[in-house]
């Protein structure tokens, strides 16, 4: 019980924690506010650490007869769960220091910590209503991050990335209305729970439903046609928060098609039906155009955000094969990207923070004002380029054979296709930032160069992050290990 | 014994009310106290009786043969009293603040409580006829609230009001008619008291003439085409809007749209003739057109007023399934969105009472300034959304849970048109509530100099209500399973 | 047709008395003329129920020497109708009459739709 | 006992004698011996129709020494009776209320001549109630009309005076066709007794002889008392007959004379021709249609209406409406409901007269609609009894409007063939438009006028106390109402009773 308990405790402490901390009217100096978020993260990522290896589940509350917030600690859970700590805690001490060039650093943090707990239930959550409440709960909670800096600008990218994600919100509502009727429980068991019997007669629809799904999370994951808002809505964040969102909370609407199609519907439904085949164009289309529109974006942190569209959905084309090893390959590249993303993110925020430069033609030389920094950024995004050894490559490698061996008719090579000129068109729009950044070119005077290296509590975040996408891409066994019984219990 | 106690629940608040202005009152205070007394009484003794549980019929007038005026307890007047019950002395409390200002105020608060007793006989009427005689009553006693600030417009609103209902009625008496022969006897009964040995060979009419019944009583139930008299009459204060338009009158008609659908001539004689279809598709078209008229007005309280009229539409929608399971959807929305629609229309009143501020884009920075109103109506706009957790949920989903039941094509696009209008709502309501907390970056608080919350009078109902939609949100399964037997006809 | 019609030629005419005696009445302006009107309409009337009475060779019901069987005399009961009609539409006429000479003291004339117009005029 | 039976022709003969008195005496004995008489007629009906009711039967009362088929005869039912009581009350309350009016409007000299014309009125009423010779019937039908004249004449403005002439002329189109179709029947049938001529037309159509004549003469009559009771096409005098005389003969005319005629017709539908025969013939269907018509185009008109007494007129007409369109439906329900609208209209439409005149009173005589704003607050009764009319007129239940509407309806959802919708449509739809023009008129009275408007106008307000005739008689007529609307079982027993004892 006391294990299960946690749970409870790791959702609901942060929350709270949060909550009080917005309201309370203390916190006169600013240290004491840093000291308060910085012991509200560190409680709770003990507590996620021990419900992590606690497992078990638990069940909250019924809203109403099988409307019940119920927690079930699984293995795709704990993973999702130590990737979301990982980045949360590092982009949270990134932004100490961050933050403080931006005002109401109390609203930002009482909510920073908020969502910690809000995405572990959804880690945790152990049904698809349960993972619902807290999906919409987390639109709303990341919400004010968005529109954080109150510009004219903020507020409407803000309200763009509330309604996009509402409207995603309410299409998986308008499935769930229906799995509730045609499954056989809404608990995420693997291998999908739909009740055949039920749902001899109604294919139709439950295929509607499927598609309805996939397309309303993947809002989040920023999936065309509904990833007009997140180009908009990250950058205008401050950076850390833009790291987490690109890093994680695009992640949790991959979560979701994963619990949704995995755990509910089951793969078999919809193996070679139209929504398949609609999922693989879309997200193929999505990966090239992502990458376009980051080789053209000038914007840095816009490009990025671009980027990061194109790379959620090379998850979203793993999963969409339904094929164990390119579902390796998505799982793996969650984790991939999550690291690299934020690094990217708390890189250029760190840019911006120092010289107050976004565009990218002013940062020519920048490698010589900032190396560490540059080299952070250099490491991810190479890993995401998917140069061997660094991370990327393991995970674009796997879902390139799973697409060859899925042997679905000419996606299973158009993929890899797309996806090696999107690699190509990732170098191009990463690099060139590194190669003019440490070679400025003859006419660049180093009179003026002065050295702009942030402060520890900065760079310690980069650094590590930046280690990790390499040293994962180095010794991917123990991970690969794991997922890979994951996904034995799934197919 | 306690047949009489029904009678004196009505009877009570009547006479208080004749008597309020004949009693030399010293004081303001004085009336307060009278009429809150009377009101707690009433709803104490209301409350009595629905815990008491069913009753028998008993006849207080004859009419014309076997018609009169008879009462009973049954599971929907149990529902609609026990709410009323609740909702009026709250209400009252609220309104002393508001009306401190308002001339005349004693007549008001005569009529306000005439309403009362007008509105318990409609939930305690046991026939078509008494109901349709306290429906005619409410008409008429509502009509001094309307045309209480005697302002040009309020005559306009007044004059429309009772042209459409008293209109309304007409049809409506059609329907009573035919129910008086056909039936087996006038009494409401689970199932209808259409008696088919009648009937045989004269179904189109009847059919025919439950639509006209239908759209009778749909006229306080501000279905599309016959809504527009519901955003004018906004004219009236507040309290009015709030409990009248909110509740009571609109409420009433829902009410009568049941009792006629369900109780009257039945749903198994209903369902899936082509009178189900239109009336469905009025309702989901109202749901729609209500919200899109909302978005685009910019007067509070009339864009409430619009979103009343959507939200009607939703307990229709329910009611309209005619399964036994619609009937808990609608009733469900019936009770959650009086909660929702009273509490943010009150906190409509408390912003135009302390600013007389009328139009949304006057609202900018003032969720500072009056944090309580501000956080109630935020509470009551997340649960008209639909926000996982609040009471709008709930009726949602056992709204959409019965269309997908209902294994009707056109109950899914109901469906639809649900999920649509709540993203509507999302963007009508949540724009106020982003104006109010996010009013821009250089935004100067000086012209909001003064304005503050008010008075205990009146947050106190604000807090209980929104209290009340976060209760209902999460501990609905009680009251749902409660709905459930009502449907079952067990009460 | 033709034989019927001429066997009660006389009702024949009352008919068509009656018919032009009631459109007088009706569109007629002039109040005389409708006051006529009306009187060439009952006396349609009276025709109509004088000729129903007589039935030929028959004698009036006035009984000369002793009672005679039933036979004998015409219908009587008729020209009492006739009688108490007369009465009844003279006074009528009289009343008539006398409004007619009201209004044409106050408006100088007796067209009907002058009246009214005056009547408008006046506003009242 | 049996002394009741004398008690209708005794009434009638009161009435025609004290009108002889009358035109002897002073005004205000003229007054005493008015107010008795119609008490006494009261109560002498009232006591019939106990009779009646007793017996459960109708008797007929032999005039003169002639039995029938010769001589003349009275016939008294259940329903007769209540007609008469009812009718007697009606013209009490009318009288009253608009007393004070009536002093001012009519100069002392003529007030005795009123009440001459209210007693032949009562009179010519009686005796189209209980007669039950045809002829006899035409004769009153025309004293009735010249009666009704002067009621309408006796306040002596240009208006009344056309009004009048008018009225007169209409009604003489009309009562020449009845007379016309009368004489026909007695043509075919060689009797006047409605009971005889009844029996001989039975005989008549066993043996199919003399259809067309009969059709024409059923035709005739009918239109001719469609003509004096305002029928839809027939009702151009109307609104000035009723919205210019003095307001006792308004309401008086509003709701007794009109109605008498209808009773007539009804009479001549069963006990001179016979129900089914006439169910028979299209005739109903063209009463049915202009009733229809009526209660539309009666409304409508009444919408467009600025003068409110007018207003009030035109909705007679489509009250009037209503009741054919009872007719029309040719069943027994249908009469039922139509008879029970007659009494039902007779209380309201009286009492909104009467109410507003007190309402305009107080607004300086002014009858503009607009000018009447805030005069329910100036003349607090008035404006009750005008809001508990306007209730009943647009059929709020408890007032008796909602009764007879229900019966309408009911009648209707019953009516085997096609007429069914058309009479439901048309009931709600002119119930929408009823409720218009009251409620309009209700909220205009009770939305206060600015100070320095009452002030300028020099309106003035009434106490109830001060006019307590008129006090008393808004409540007894309020009273009546609610009566009709709350106890209407017994009186449709009676009424339904009475048609029984028709045949």
């Amino acid at each position: 019980m006391n294990q299960s308990f946690m749970i409870i405790i790791t959702v609901f402490f942060p929350v709270i924690y949060g909550a009080v901390m917005l309201l309370a009217p203390c916190f006169k100096t600013r240290s004491s506010l840093i000291k308060a978020t910085a012991a509200g993260l560190a409680v709770t990522a003990v507590f996620a650490v021990l419900s992590i290896f606690g497992g078990g589940s638990f069940e909250l509350l019924k809203l109403g007869e099988n409307l019940k917030l119920y927690f079930r600690i699984d293995n795709l859970g704990k993973m999702f769960a130590a990737v979301v700590s990982i980045v949360w805690l590092l982009a949270g001490y990134f932004s100490f220091e961050y933050m403080k060039h931006e005002k109401e650093e109390k609203r930002y943090f009482g909510f920073y910590v908020m969502v910690y707990g809000i995405l572990m239930a959804l880690c945790f959550a152990g049904n698809l209503v349960t993972f619902y409440v807290f999906y919409e709960l987390m639109t709303l909670t990341t919400f004010p991050l968005v529109l954080h800096s109150r510009t004219r600008e903020a507020v409407m990218a803000g309200l763009k990335y509330l309604f996009y994600s509402l409207c995603g919100a309410y299409m998986v509502l308008f499935g769930i209305y229906f799995l509730n009727r045609y499954a056989a429980t809404l608990d995420f068991t693997a291998g999908g729970s739909l009740d055949m019997g039920l749902a001899a007669g109604n294919e139709g629809i439950l295929l509607t439903v499927a598609f309805l799904m996939i397309l309303g999370f993947g809002v989040k994951a920023g999936m065309f046609p509904m990833h007009a808002w997140l180009p908009t809505a990250h950058p205008v964040a401050p950076a850390p928060a833009s790291a987490v969102l690109s890093g994680l909370i695009v992640k949790m609407g991959v979560l979701g098609i994963v619990r949704a199609i995995y755990y509910v519907i089951g793969t078999d439904f919809i193996h070679g039906t139209w929504v398949q085949t609609a999922w693989l164009v879309l997200s193929l289309i999505t990966v090239f155009m992502g990458s376009m529109l980051a080789y053209r974006e000038k914007v840095m942190k816009k490009r990025l955000a671009y980027s990061t569209v194109s790379q959620a959905s090379y998850i979203l084309f793993g999963l969409a094969l339904l094929e164990p090893q390119a579902m390796t390959g998505s799982l793996l590249h969650v984790v991939f990207h999550a690291m690299i993303k934020s690094c990217l993110f708390l890189s250029a925020g760190a840019i911006i923070y120092k010289t107050g430069k976004t565009n990218v033609d002013d940062l020519t030389g920048i490698g010589k004002e900032m190396p560490v920094t540059i080299w952070c950024y250099t490491f991810a995004s190479l890993a995401l380029i998917g140069i061997p050894p660094a991370s990327g490559f393991i995970s674009k490698w796997y879902l390139a054979t799973g697409s060859l061996e899925s042997g679905i008719p000419y996606f299973s090579w158009i993929g890899p296709v797309i996806l090696l000129i999107s690699a190509l068109l990732t170098a191009g729009y990463l690099l060139p930032i590194t190669i003019k950044g440490f070679l400025p070119g003859k006419e660049y005077d180093y009179g003026s160069l002065k050295k702009a290296e942030p402060v520890k509590t900065m760079l310690i975040p980069l650094t590590v992050l930046a280690g990790l996408s390499v040293i994962l891409g180095v010794f991917p066994n123990p991970l690969t290990g794991y997922i890979a019984d994951i996904i034995g219990t799934l197919f | 014994m306690s047949q009489y106690w029904i009678l004196a629940a009505i009877l009570l608040p009547i006479i208080g009310g004749i008597l309020t202005p004949v009693l030399p009152f010293k004081k303001r205070k004085q009336m307060m106290f009278y009429l809150e007394t009377v009101m707690l009484v009433t709803s104490a003794i209301v409350l009595a009786l629905v815990a008491h549980g069913t009753m028998e019929v008993f006849h207080v007038v004859r009419f014309v043969r076997n018609l009169s005026i008879s009462f009973k307890i049954d599971g929907m007047t149990m529902i609609f009293g026990g709410l009323v019950a609740v909702l009026w002395p709250l209400a009252m409390l609220y309104s002393f603040e508001y009306m401190e200002h308002e001339s005349h105020e004693k007549v008001f608060f005569a009529f306000y409580s005439i309403t009362y007793g007008v509105t318990l006989g409609i939930a305690f009427a046991s026939d078509m006829l008494s109901m349709y005689f306290f429906y005619e009553l409410l008409t008429l006693v509502t009509m001094p609230l309307i045309l209480h600030t005697l302002t040009r417009e309020a005559i306009l609103a007044t004059r429309k009001y009772l042209y459409y209902s008293i209109g309304g009625a007409a049809f409506a008496l059609i329907g009573l008619i035919f129910l008086i022969v056909y039936g087996t006897t006038c009494e409401f009964e689970p199932g209808g008291v259409l008696d088919m040995t009648k009937i045989a060979g004269k179904e189109n009419t009847l059919l025919l003439i439950y639509m006209l019944a239908f759209f009778g009583f749909g006229v306080k139930a501000a279905i599309w085409p016959l809504s527009s008299w519901l955003p004018q009459a906004g004219v009236a204060p507040t309290p009015v809007t709030a409990l009248l338009h909110a509740v009571a009158v609109v409420k009433a008609g829902v009410f009568a749209i049941i009792r006629l659908t369900y109780y009257s001539f039945g749903t198994d004689f209903l369902r899936g003739t082509w009178v189900q279809g239109v009336v469905m598709a009025f309702a989901m078209f109202t749901i729609v057109y209500g919200c899109s008229r909302a978005v685009k007005e910019t007067h509070i309280k009339r864009r409430l007023a619009y979103s009343t009229v959507s939200n009607l539409s939703y307990v229709i929608f329910g009611a309209t399934i005619m399964t036994p399971l619609g009937m808990v959807g609608a009733v469900c929305h019936l009770v959650c969105h009086a909660m929702m629609k009273i509490c943010s229309f009150l906190c409509a009143g408390a912003i135009m009472h302390q600013s007389d501020r009328h139009y949304v884009y006057e609202l900018n920075g003032m969720g500072r300034k009056m944090p309580v109103v501000f956080g109630c109506f935020t509470v009551s706009a997340l649960g008209l959304m639909g926000v996982p957790g609040l009471a709008g949920f709930i009726s949602k989903w056992n709204l959409a849970k019965a269309a997908v039941e209902s294994r009707n094509v056109q109950a899914y696009i109901g469906i639809i048109c649900l999920l649509i209008s709540a993203l509507l709502t999302a963007i009508y309501m949540m724009s106020i509530v982003i104006r109010a907390f996010f009013p821009g970056k250089d935004f100067d608080y000086g012209p909001l100099e003064g304005i503050k919350d008010p008075t205990w009078k009146m947050c106190l109902p604000l807090c209980l209500f929104a209290a009340g939609i976060i209760c209902l949100g999460l501990f609905s399964s009680p009251l749902v399973r409660f709905f459930g037997d009502v449907a079952a006809g067990l009460y | 047709m033709g034989p019927n019609l001429y066997a009660n030629y006389v009702e024949a005419i009352a008919m068509i008395l009656f018919g032009i005696g009631f459109f007088t009445l009706l569109l007629r302006n002039n109040l005389i003329k409708k006051i006529i009107g009306l009187n060439i309409m009952d006396t349609a009337i009276y025709l109509f129920l004088a000729s129903k009475a007589y039935i030929p060779g028959r004698v009036a019901p006035i009984i000369v020497d002793g009672v005679q069987d039933v036979e004998k005399y015409i219908n009587p009961i008729p020209s009492g109708l006739v009688l108490t009609g007369i009465v009844v539409s003279v006074s009528v006429s009289a009343l008539m009459l006398s409004i007619t000479i009201r209004l044409y003291k106050r408006y100088h004339t007796l067209n009907l739709d002058e009246i009214s117009a005056k009547l408008k005029k006046e506003g009242l | 006992m049996d002394i009741i039976r004398n008690f209708p022709c005794v009434s009638i003969m009161l009435c025609l004698f004290s009108g002889i008195l009358t035109s002897g005496v002073k005004e205000k004995a003229a007054k005493y011996i008015n107010r008795t008489l119609i008490m006494t007629v009261i109560v002498l009906n009232a006591l019939t129709l106990y009779y009646t009711l007793a017996t459960g039967s109708a008797f007929v009362y032999v005039m003169g020494m002639f039995p029938a088929p010769w001589g003349n005869e009275l016939r008294a039912g259940a329903l007769e009776a209540l007609m008469a009581t009812f009718f007697g009350v009606i013209m009490m309350l009318s009288l009253c209320g608009g007393q004070k009016k009536l002093f001012d409007e009519v100069d002392p000299a003529k007030h005795n001549l009123y009440y001459i014309m209210t007693d032949v009125m009562l009179a010519s009423l009686l005796a189209l109630v209980y007669t039950n010779d045809l002829f006899t019937a035409y004769v009153f039908v025309e004293i009735n009309t010249i009666s009704a004249c002067g009621l309408i004449m006796i306040r002596q403005n240009g208006r009344t005076i056309e009004a009048s002439v008018r009225y007169m002329i209409m009604s003489l189109l009309g009562s020449g066709l009845l007379l016309m179709g009368l004489c026909i029947l007695y043509d075919l049938t060689g009797h006047l007794l409605m009971s005889n001529i009844r029996q001989s037309i039975i005989e008549i159509t066993k043996h199919g002889l003399y259809q067309i004549p009969l059709a024409i003469a059923i035709c005739i009559m009918c239109v001719g008392l469609a003509i004096k009771s305002a029928l839809f096409p027939f009702h151009a005098w109307l609104p000035d007959a009723y919205g210019y005389s003095t307001v006792s003969s308004a309401a008086i005319l509003s709701s007794l004379v009109s109605k008498g005629y209808i009773f007539l017709l009804l009479k001549i539908f069963y006990r001179v021709i016979g129900f089914n025969l006439i169910r028979g013939s299209h005739i109903l269907n063209m009463l049915f249609i202009f009733g229809l018509c009526g209660m539309i185009s009666g409304s409508i008109s009444a919408i467009w209406e600025k003068d409110i007494r007018r207003m009030i007129a035109f909705s007679s007409v489509a009250q009037i409406g209503y009741i054919y369109m009872g007719f029309g439906l040719g069943t027994t329900e249908g009469v039922v409901a139509s008879i029970f609208h007659i009494l039902a209209h007779a209380a309201t439409k009286s009492l909104l007269f009467i109410s507003a005149i007190g309402l305009t009173d107080v607004s300086g005589g002014s009858r503009s609609f607009f000018e009447l704003t805030g005069s329910g607050y100036r003349n607090k009764i008035a404006g009750i009894g005008f809001t508990v009319g306007s209730l009943s007129m647009v059929g709020i239940p408890v007032f008796s409007g909602f009764v007879s509407k229900l019966l309408f309806a009911e009648a209707a959802v019953l009516h085997p063939d096609q007429k069914m919708l058309p009479t439901l449509i048309v009931l709600a739809i002119s119930t929408i438009l009823n409720a218009i023009y009251f409620m309009k008129t209700v909220v205009r009275i009770y939305v206060p006028e600015k100070a320095s408007v009452v002030r300028r106008k020099g309106y003035f307000s009434v106490k109830p106390g001060q006019q307590k005739l008129y006090t008393v008689t808004i409540i007894c007529f309020t009273v009546l109402n609610l009566f009709l609307g709350m106890m209407s079982e017994p009186i449709i027993h009676v009424i339904k009773m009475g048609l029984g004892n028709f045949a």
